[in-house]
């Protein structure tokens, strides 16, 4: 029966359909290539879509504004009527820059995007590509998103436009060093660069294929990174530097618009603008994606065995639920950050990338490595008492003097 | 089918043309794109020599690969930084003018 | 011949042409980039799946972005007014290329007469076990560069600082 | 603790979020077309011309082409020709009176500097054409309006005005 297991209906049905052609194995080879690339296109922009939605409800109730509510109820079409007017909109090119790589940065920027959302497991079996170097892979092609941002900041020919994009590539290299090392933890103690097999490691089988309904929760939330203090200091490591690495406040300096007005898109309009705009919000959705695959279980969340099915592995709940769910969780924090902090200053900026989550990184990394060997009881606690102690003191140190208390005279 | 010798034959094109980006422009930085593509070249050929050779459990010339890939790392951020110590020195990026050992 | 490959190396050499050969910097250091990522196809070609991905890190997201740096860092450098795009005695590159190229490809010509061996059955190497491999036979050498990638940081640092100001100098 | 602050900034823009949707007193926005406008007692933005009776607006227009207002303006958008008779004699009143608003900025100088309280401000908004030359070119029969609406939309500003206007005539009177 297909309906054993609802977790898997969809790679079932899909697989049957498959099994259908097999006597056509081009066919099958170009409809597995579409099936894997088709929907991650189709599903992400549409993620985008709403999540502009949300970020403009978001932000104005944040401002005591109502947001927008003209376009279909709710405002929720006006996604549709911003695409609309991008698409109609004069597409400029200033006459001294360079028309060539003026076009070419927001199409590069859109690929790197797309293509990291490859390696992220959706659900269980909808990996797009279980690469074996799967995380290092997420890092290396993301890692080429720096390249179109200077290159769209250059070819405007415009100071602004050259200051953001120099920026953009300061911060985006130096919040690559934390993000990466926060993740060395979770690659150290799985013991494995696999997504699927990160995602894997978080849940505890014995318990998910146990009968015990209760068991079978716990199973899938207890074993989460997330709750171990490397793994509790490598997510906030994460997020916030996942924040700075796709510019959202309060590290948005490369687009700061009160400062460079808008930074390396100061001289985009139309379609080119909303291309970098959808890049922006695809890698946040990859990013996040990467964090919830790191730290917060991946698929796994609290679901149980469907009652009518035999099959140990069923789930009643599809795992990509979960995942999208915890995925737009931490966007709807993102959103909510942006509403709360204020831009930081560049020097403070680079500061605290090295100065601060370098170190603490690092220092996780030797935690990860005593938990490992260390009895849990003793590991959970002391790794929690070392973490706090070393943030506090890192944070003690790179504080600063406030200078002289000043006064003032006539106020 | 693709065989050692064809990527043999690109390796070497490669090579000669990093080797005649560094032999004929003047400016430091494209001399050190040269080298870079040379490296590039000679990684291609270590693979190449890993993949058709006869002990591809060994992961000799992967390994190999992977510390030349950091050695040019280490190489570029020297170069690029005697580049510009040098750009500050004699104000130009022309290695043709650069031909003074002392001030 | 496969399609791949054929697509693959034809932009490399193009990339790598076109590196050398353009007036601008920055377009030559695109053209270079382009020529990384099809060098990392190749070594997917190949089955070196993670020396492509350490090859995209490494040479695309911090070799290519520190070259641009360097160009930016040096004001005059991203205009297209140079006048002569090549050294005096070019030809003699020339020359010397084309020498190292005919030396480089006798081998390989002479070797297509002898039968070569086929390439063995797939086998694509786990992350896994090239950690194992670097981590016990190859840990001397991975110790080394570790030194060598820090001297070479402190090494950049000094040499690109700006000299050091004299004490007796007024500051401006 | 270190970085207890950002919760506590957090904490207030989550109170703000919830706030808006059950505290009606939180949401100020007035949704403009169906919920009116914002327009006070005190909204300036684009010069009429007053006149006194409703049956003959054209010729009761306080305005007597003096065009010290013309001259004044600092964008020079007003355009005055004064109205001759049959004789060819100047008649105090103006034959063209135009301002042109896309070019207006709302600085109210032609205001001040009218001897005969005859321009005053609007607060109307709505001045939206689709013609961007001839629709935002207004000629003296869109710009003038009765002296009952100028005291609809500034009732303490148009009293002022009349009990100066009554003064004058009164004193011509005494003299």
């Amino acid at each position: 029966m297909i309906l054993d297991n609802p977790d898997q209906l969809i790679v079932n049905l899909v697989q049957q359909g498959l099994d259908l052609l097999s006597g056509f194995p081009i066919v099958v080879l170009v409809l597995c290539l579409l099936l894997s690339t088709v929907p991650l296109i189709a599903i992400f922009p549409a993620c985008f879509a709403i999540t502009t939605w949300l970020e403009r409800k978001g932000l104005a109730r944040i401002q005591n504004r109502i947001g927008p509510n003209r376009a279909g109820w709710f405002g929720l079409l006006q996604p549709v009527a911003d695409g609309i007017k991008m698409l109609l909109k004069e597409d400029i090119v200033p006459r001294a820059g360079d028309q060539l790589t003026h076009f070419l940065a927001p199409v590069l920027l859109l690929v790197p995007a797309f293509t990291v959302l490859a390696v992220l497991p959706f659900s269980r079996n909808m990996t797009p590509a279980a690469a074996d170097t799967g995380v290092i892979l997420f890092f290396a092609i993301g890692s080429v998103s720096t390249l179109p941002v200077f290159l769209a900041g250059w070819s405007s020919h415009n100071k602004y436009s050259l200051l953001g994009g120099m920026r953009a590539i300061a911060q985006m290299v130096s919040y690559e060093i934390p993000l990466v090392l926060s993740t060395v933890t979770v690659v150290m103690l799985t013991g494995s660069l696999n997504t699927v097999r990160i995602v894997e490691a978080q849940q505890v089988s014995s318990w998910v294929l146990g009968d015990n309904a209760a068991l079978q929760i716990l199973g899938q939330v207890l074993k989460w990174n997330v709750f171990t203090p490397w793994g509790f200091i490598g997510f906030l490591i994460f997020f916030v530097a996942s924040l700075a690495e796709v510019n959202r406040c309060p590290f948005d300096l490369p687009e700061a618009d009160s400062e460079i007005v808008a930074g390396h898109l100061t001289e985009y309009s139309g379609f080119k603008y909303a291309l970098f705009f959808m890049a922006e919000y695809i890698s946040a959705f990859a990013i996040s994606g990467l964090a919830v695959t790191l730290f917060l279980g991946g698929w796994s969340g609290p679901n149980i065995r469907p009652w009518w099915s035999d099959d140990p592995q069923a789930l009643l709940i599809p795992g990509f639920v979960w995942f999208f769910l915890k995925m737009f969780a931490l966007i709807l924090a993102m959103i909510w950050i942006r509403g709360t902090l204020p831009r930081l200053r560049v020097d403070h900026l680079m500061g605290f990338a090295w100065k601060f989550l370098m170190p603490l990184a690092l220092l996780n990394i030797f935690v990860a490595g005593a938990y490992y060997y260390l009895p849990r009881w003793i590991g959970w606690p002391a790794g929690f008492v070392v973490l706090y102690v070393c943030y506090e003191w890192l944070g003690r140190i790179n504080r600063g003097s406030l200078g002289p208390k000043r006064t003032y005279r006539y106020a | 089918m693709v065989t050692l010798q064809h990527y043999l034959i690109l390796s070497a094109v490669l090579f000669s043309i990093g080797l005649l980006g560094v032999l004929t422009r003047r400016h430091a930085v494209i001399v050190l794109i040269g080298i870079e593509i040379m490296l590039n070249a000679a990684n291609l050929n270590l693979i190449a020599f890993w993949r058709f050779g006869p002990h591809l459990e060994n992961f000799e010339g992967l390994l190999f690969t992977l510390f030349s890939i950091a050695v040019a790392a280490a190489e570029a951020s020297v170069g690029l930084a005697l580049v510009i110590a040098v750009y500050r020195h004699f104000k130009t990026p022309d290695v043709e003018k650069m031909n003074t050992l002392r001030e | 011949m496969n399609a791949a490959f054929l697509i693959l190396s034809l932009l490399a050499v193009a990339g790598a042409l076109l590196a050398i050969r353009l007036h601008n910097l920055v377009h030559a250091t695109l053209s270079l980039m382009f020529f990384f990522v099809a060098l990392a196809g190749l070594f997917v070609l190949l089955m070196a799946e993670f020396i492509a991905a350490v090859q995209i890190l490494v040479y695309v997201g911090a070799v290519g972005i520190l070259i641009l740096f360097a160009i930016m860092l040096t004001p005059h450098v991203t205009g297209e007014n140079h006048g002569r795009l090549c050294s005096r005695g070019w030809i003699w590159g020339l020359a010397g290329a084309g020498a190292v190229f005919l030396i480089l490809i006798a081998p390989v010509l002479l070797m297509a007469g002898l039968d070569t061996p086929p390439a063995t059955a797939a086998l694509s190497p786990s992350v896994r076990e090239i950690g194992l491999v670097l981590m016990t036979p190859y840990g001397i050498a991975l110790l080394v560069m570790a030194l060598l990638l820090t001297a070479a940081l402190v090494g950049a640092v000094v040499a690109a600082s700006p000299p050091a100001r004299d004490k007796d100098e007024p500051k401006p | 603790m270190l970085g207890s602050g950002i919760f506590k900034g957090l904490a207030v823009t989550a109170k703000n979020f919830f706030g808006s949707y059950f505290c009606k007193s939180r949401l100020t926005t007035l949704q403009y077309p169906e919920a009116g406008n914002t327009i006070t007692a005190f909204s300036r933005n684009i010069p009429f011309l007053v006149f006194d009776s409703e049956e003959a607006p054209l010729d009761t227009l306080r305005c007597v082409s003096c065009k010290i207002c013309e001259k004044e303006c600092p964008p020079q958008c007003i355009y005055i020709v004064q109205d001759k008779d049959a004789n060819g004699k100047a008649l105090k009143q103006p034959r063209i009176f135009d301002i042109d608003i896309s070019v207006c900025m709302g600085c109210q100088i032609c205001v001040e500097v009218c001897p005969f309280e005859a321009i005053k401000m609007d607060s109307t908004f709505e001045l939206a054409g689709a013609d961007r030359f001839a629709d935002l070119l207004l000629h003296r029969d869109q710009l003038a309006k009765p002296n009952t609406y100028f005291h609809k939309i500034h009732p303490a500003e148009a009293q002022e005005v009349d009990a100066r206007l009554a003064a004058k005539q009164k004193k011509p009177a005494a003299a």
